[in-house]
C-alpha cells in the first residue's frame, strides 16, 4: 500500500494554474478551507471552481484573484449572512465567469465524467433559462425522440475534499453528510484529502462498510486539523460565527477585504496554524452524540 | 371585525405547514429556515408519516436546536439512513418527489422564479448587472416534483412581479405564501387564494406587480388554533425562523 | 412512520403477471431465494427477471416457468458447477428471451430509471455484436458529435432485495458487498425486502451511515430468516453446497427438475419452513469477523 | 533438453503474476480462480502495491480460504473500504483501469471472445443452438480497460477459432495464457510469444484453429522459480484453483 501523505503545501503545489477544480462540501459545511487558504497563498490563477453550492471557499476565492469561473448551482451564505459579495463583485465586473447550474447538473456533469461518456441526459431545465444562457444542448433518445437536456462531463483536474479520518493510503471516512464528496473523488483525475485525523488503516477493515472513499482512488493525504474551518465539520466543531462575521463585514470592501486577506490567510502560513490547531485538536473531545458508534477513532 | 393581527413569523409557517399532508415526501434546499420550521410543524400537528428530507441526506431529522443554515449537521440527527443529495434529486426526477419549498428573488404571475441574475444593458448573461446567488437546485427540482410550494418573507412589487427578469425555473407550483397572502396557481396565473389577517385588498394590490382579483370578500386566511401556536413554540422555541425577517 | 411489515405471500402476492423484476445479490451471494420459491409458488408468469449475474434464482425461475425474458449480463453458477441448466433449455426451445446485456448495462438501464430519463449513455459495447443483436442504438454526443452507446431505462415495476437487517419502515443494512441493490431500490417503481433480522429501527440512528437503504423507498418488509438459501449471505451462512449440488443434478432432466421442485418448493410453504430456519436462526451466531463490529445485531 | 513438465494448473497461474505490474489496478469477475490465484501470488511476489479489484467491492483483500466462487463473501474479508460493481465498472469505462483478466468460450485469431451464443440454422440470436452464460462485465470491460489478460484452461481447436460465432466483445487485449502457451496480441492478431514446457509446436498447432507461426526457435515460456512455486504453495495451499480444471 502507498504512503500517500503529504504537506498541504505539497499537495497544493500539484495544482496547475487554469484547472477544473472539484471542492467538497456544500455552502458552509465541511468545506475544504485549508486547502482553499493555501491555494491562495500560492496564488494559483485561472481555477474554475466546480460544487453545487458554495460559500466562504468560492467567494475568497473570487476575491483572492485565484477563480476565473465558477460552475455551481448557488453561492451564497443562505440566511446566515446573504449574498456572496466577493463572487457577486467578480462576476458583475467581468473578472469572474459564473456557469450557471442547477445542482443537479453539476452532479450530472460529474457523473458523466465518473462514467466516461461525454455527457449526462439530466431531467431538469425544462422550463428554464439557464440553457440557452449557458448553451446547454438537448438531445433526442434514440428510442422514443423525446428530447431531454444533456449535461457536457465535468472532469476536475482536481478534486479536494475534507474528511473525518483517512489512512496514509487514502481510504476515508466522512460522518454525516456525504455532500458530493464521493462523487468528485471519481470523478476528478487527481485527488487531495485534507484529513481530520490519520488512522491506521488496519482498524477500517472491522467496519468497511463505513469507509465510502477507496483509497485507490485518491492521489495526495494530508493532515489537516480543523481543516473545514471556518465552517462544520460534523460532530467535530460547528461554523465560527465570529470568524465568518467578521470575514463578511470585511468583504464588503476590496481594502478591508485585503487586511483580512493578508492577516487570515497570507501571512498565516497552515503549517505553523496547523501546529496550533493540531493542539488544539489533540484536546478535542469527539462528539460521540453527533458522530454516532464510531468504534475506530483516531489518534 | 378585523382579526388579531399575527406576525409573518407565526402566521406564514402555520400556513405552510398546513399545505402538507400526512404520509407525502417533503424536501426543501439550502436558506429554507421557514420550511424546516413548516415541516416540523406539520410533523407535530396531523402529519406524523410526512417524510422530512433535505440536503443533508437525512431523513425525518430530529434536530436539538434549529439552525442557522439548513444544511446544517444539525438536520441530520435522528436519522436512521444516509442518502445523498444526487438521491434526493433522482427521486424528483423520476417522479417521486411529492412536495418541494422553493422560494425565488423575484417570482412572478406565472409562478416562475429568478434567483439567477438581474440583466444589464447588453442582456447578454454574463454581464449581469446583479448576480444572484443561482438557484441550487430549483432548476431540477421545481419542474419535476409533483408539487412546489413557493414562499418569500418579502412582498412588494420588486419581488412579485409581472414577469421575472430572467427565469431561473418555472414549474409545477401549487401555492405561494408571502407575509401578506396566499396564493393559489390555476390556469398557469397565481391567483389571491385567502388574504391574510388585517391585510387589506388595497394593500395587497399595492405590493405585488400586476393587477389582482381581491375585494372585500376574498377569503380570509383562517387564522392560528391555540394548538398550532402552541406547537410552534414547541418546534422552534428558540425562534430560529426570525433570522429569515 | 409507517410499519410496511407484511408475509411473504402477502408481499409476493403484489407481483403482477408479465411485470419487470429486479433480484438484488449477484450469482450465488445474497440473493432473496425465499422470494424467488414464494414467486414459483403463487405460480407468477411472464416475468422480465433483471439482474447483473444470475444463477439459482434466474435458473430455477426459467425451470419453473416464472420468467418469459432475462435481462442479465451472465447466468451461470460460476465454476461452482458451471452453465445453467434450466435456463439455457428454456432459451434454446424459445421459451424464454435472453436479453443480453453487459452487466454494466444493465447498471446503465437502471441508472437511467433512477435519474427519470430514457436513456443512458455507457462506454461499453464499442466491439460487441451485443447491440445488433439486442437493437441498442447509438446517440451522438450534441456537444462533440461522438457517438456512444445508448441503453435504454430499466425501470422494475419491483425490486426484491435481501438484506441483513430491516427495520419495520424499510431502512436496511446490507453487511459486506451491495452488488446492485442499492441501485434496484431506486429504479423501481416498488419495493420489496426480505430481512434476515427485523430491527427496532431507532437503534440505526447511532450509526445512520451505515443504512443504506431508505425507508421511504421501500414498500414492503418481510421477516425472512436465512432467505437467501442456499445461497450465500455475508457473515451469516454460507453456499449450501449439498442443496445445490442435488438441485445441479435434478435440474439435468424435466423429470427430476419437477421432482426437486415439488420438494423443495411447492410443498414447502415460506411460513412453515420460516418457523423452522426461525427457531435455527435463534441460534445462529453471527460471525464477528465478517460482519465486523455491528453495533446493533437483531433478536 | 525437454524441461520438467509443470501441470497447468501450476504453470498457468505464475504465468498469470508474471504479467501482472507494481501498482497497478487488476480486476476480475466472475468465475475468476486462476486470476483470484495469480493476482494474490503476483501481490505476495513482487507487486505489493498492485490494487486488487473484484466483484465484491473490496480492494487488496486477505481471504482466510480462497472460495469456489469468486464473487464469494471470503473475497471481502479484510478490505479497507467498499465499493461496488458499478464504482469498478465505471473505473474502466473512464480509462482508470490499468489490467482485467477476462476469458471466453470460444477466443478468436483477433482476441475476440465469445460468451454469450452459438447461433441455430436461422442466424437469429434469439434462437440459438447453445445459449451460452454471456460476456458478465467483458463488453464493458474489455473494450476500456488499459489492457485485458485472457485466460482459458482449456485449449483446443473449439475453443481457440479463427472467428468466433459471435462476437460478445473484442477490445485491449494483450496476452492469452493456455494450458499450452502464451499468445500475445500484435498488430491486432494473436501470435505465440512462448510455448510452455513440454509442448511441441506441432502439439500447440494441432489444439488452435489457426495457422501459427511456431518452431523448434519459438521461445519456451520459463519454468516457474522455487520461490514462485513456493509461494503459489503459500496462497493457495488448497488449491482452491483446481476448480477451473
Amino acid at each position: 500500500m502507498r504512503n500517500k501523505l503529504t504537506s498541504l503545501s505539497e499537495a497544493i503545489a500539484r495544482v496547475p494554474d487554469n484547472a477544473v477544480v472539484a471542492l467538497g462540501g456544500n455552502t458552509l459545511h465541511r468545506s475544504p478551507t485549508a486547502a482553499v487558504h493555501e491555494l491562495i497563498r500560492q496564488r494559483k490563477r485561472g481555477l474554475n471552481l466546480v460544487k453545487t453550492a458554495g460559500a466562504y471557499d468560492v467567494d475568497i476565492l473570487c476575491g483572492a484573484g485565484v477563480a476565473s469561473a465558477v460552475s455551481a448551482g448557488f453561492v451564497g451564505y443562505e440566511n446566515v449572512f446573504g449574498m456572496a459579495p466577493l463572487y457577486r463583485r467578480a462576476v458583475e465586473q467581468g473578472l469572474v465567469r459564473a456557469c450557471e447550474h442547477t445542482c443537479y447538473s453539476v452532479i450530472a456533469g460529474l457523473r458523466a465524467a465518473t462514467q466516461g461518456v461525454p455527457f449526462m441526459p439530466v431531467n431538469a431545465f425544462s422550463l428554464s433559462d439557464v440553457p440557452l444562457a449557458q448553451g446547454y444542448k438537448q438531445v433526442a433518445d434514440p428510442y422514443s425522440g423525446a428530447e431531454v437536456f444533456a449535461v457536457p462531463a465535468i472532469q476536475p483536474e482536481v478534486a479536494i475534499v475534507h474528511v473525518h479520518e483517512a489512512d496514509a493510503e487514502g481510504n476515508a471516512r466522512i460522518y454525516g453528510t456525504l455532500f458530493e464528496d464521493v462523487l468528485m473523488v471519481t470523478a476528478a483525475k487527481h485527488v487531495i484529502l485534507t484529513a481530520e485525523h490519520i488512522v491506521d488503516g488496519s482498524t477500517f477493515a472491522a467496519q468497511p462498510e463505513l469507509t465510502t472513499i477507496a483509497g485507490f482512488m485518491v492521489t495526495h493525504v494530508v493532515h489537516a486539523p480543523r481543516g473545514a474551518h471556518p465552517c462544520s465539520c460534523h460532530g467535530l466543531y460547528d461554523m465560527d460565527m465570529g470568524y465568518l462575521g467578521d470575514f463578511y463585514a470585511q468583504a464588503q470592501t476590496a481594502d478591508s477585504f485585503e487586511a483580512f486577506l493578508r492577516e487570515h490567510v497570507l501571512d498565516a502560513a497552515y503549517h505553523e496554524m496547523a501546529q496550533d490547531v493540531e493542539r488544539e485538536a489533540d484536546t478535542l473531545e469527539w462528539s460521540e452524540a453527533a458522530l454516532g458508534d464510531v468504534s475506530h477513532r483516531a489518534r | 371585525m378585523e382579526a388579531v393581527l399575527f406576525s409573518p413569523d407565526i402566521l406564514m409557517p402555520i400556513v405552510m405547514a398546513r399545505l402538507l399532508r400526512n404520509g407525502e415526501t417533503v424536501f426543501h434546499g439550502v436558506a429554507s429556515p421557514l420550511p424546516m420550521v413548516a415541516i416540523l410543524l406539520a410533523k407535530a400537528l396531523r402529519a406524523p408519516d410526512l417524510i422530512y428530507l433535505n440536503i443533508t441526506g437525512s431523513t425525518d431529522p430530529t434536530p436539538a436546536a434549529l439552525p442557522r443554515s439548513t444544511v446544517d449537521p444539525a438536520l441530520f440527527a435522528g436519522t436512521r439512513s444516509r442518502v445523498t443529495l444526487a438521491d434526493l434529486f433522482d427521486l424528483s426526477a423520476r417522479g417521486k418527489l411529492d412536495t418541494a419549498f422553493l422560494s425565488g428573488v423575484q417570482i412572478d404571475r406565472a409562478g416562475n422564479i429568478n434567483m439567477s441574475l438581474i440583466p444589464g444593458p447588453d442582456g447578454d448573461p454574463h454581464h449581469p448587472k446583479v448576480r444572484l446567488p443561482g438557484g441550487a437546485g430549483s432548476a431540477a427540482i421545481m419542474p419535476t416534483a409533483k408539487r412546489t410550494l413557493l414562499w418569500r418573507t418579502k412582498h412588494d412589487p420588486r419581488v412579485f412581479v409581472e414577469r421575472v427578469a430572467f427565469r431561473t425555473t418555472g414549474g409545477n407550483v401549487d401555492r405561494v405564501v408571502t407575509p401578506l397572502c396566499v396564493f393559489r396557481r390555476v390556469a398557469g396565473l397565481l391567483q389571491v387564494e385567502t388574504i391574510h389577517p388585517g391585510v387589506t385588498p388595497a394593500q395587497l394590490q399595492a405590493a405585488t406587480g400586476w393587477p389582482l382579483s381581491v375585494s372585500a370578500s376574498t377569503p380570509r386566511t383562517p387564522e392560528p388554533s391555540e394548538a398550532e401556536l402552541a406547537a410552534l413554540d414547541a418546534v422552534d422555541p428558540q425562534r430560529a425562523r426570525l433570522i429569515e425577517f
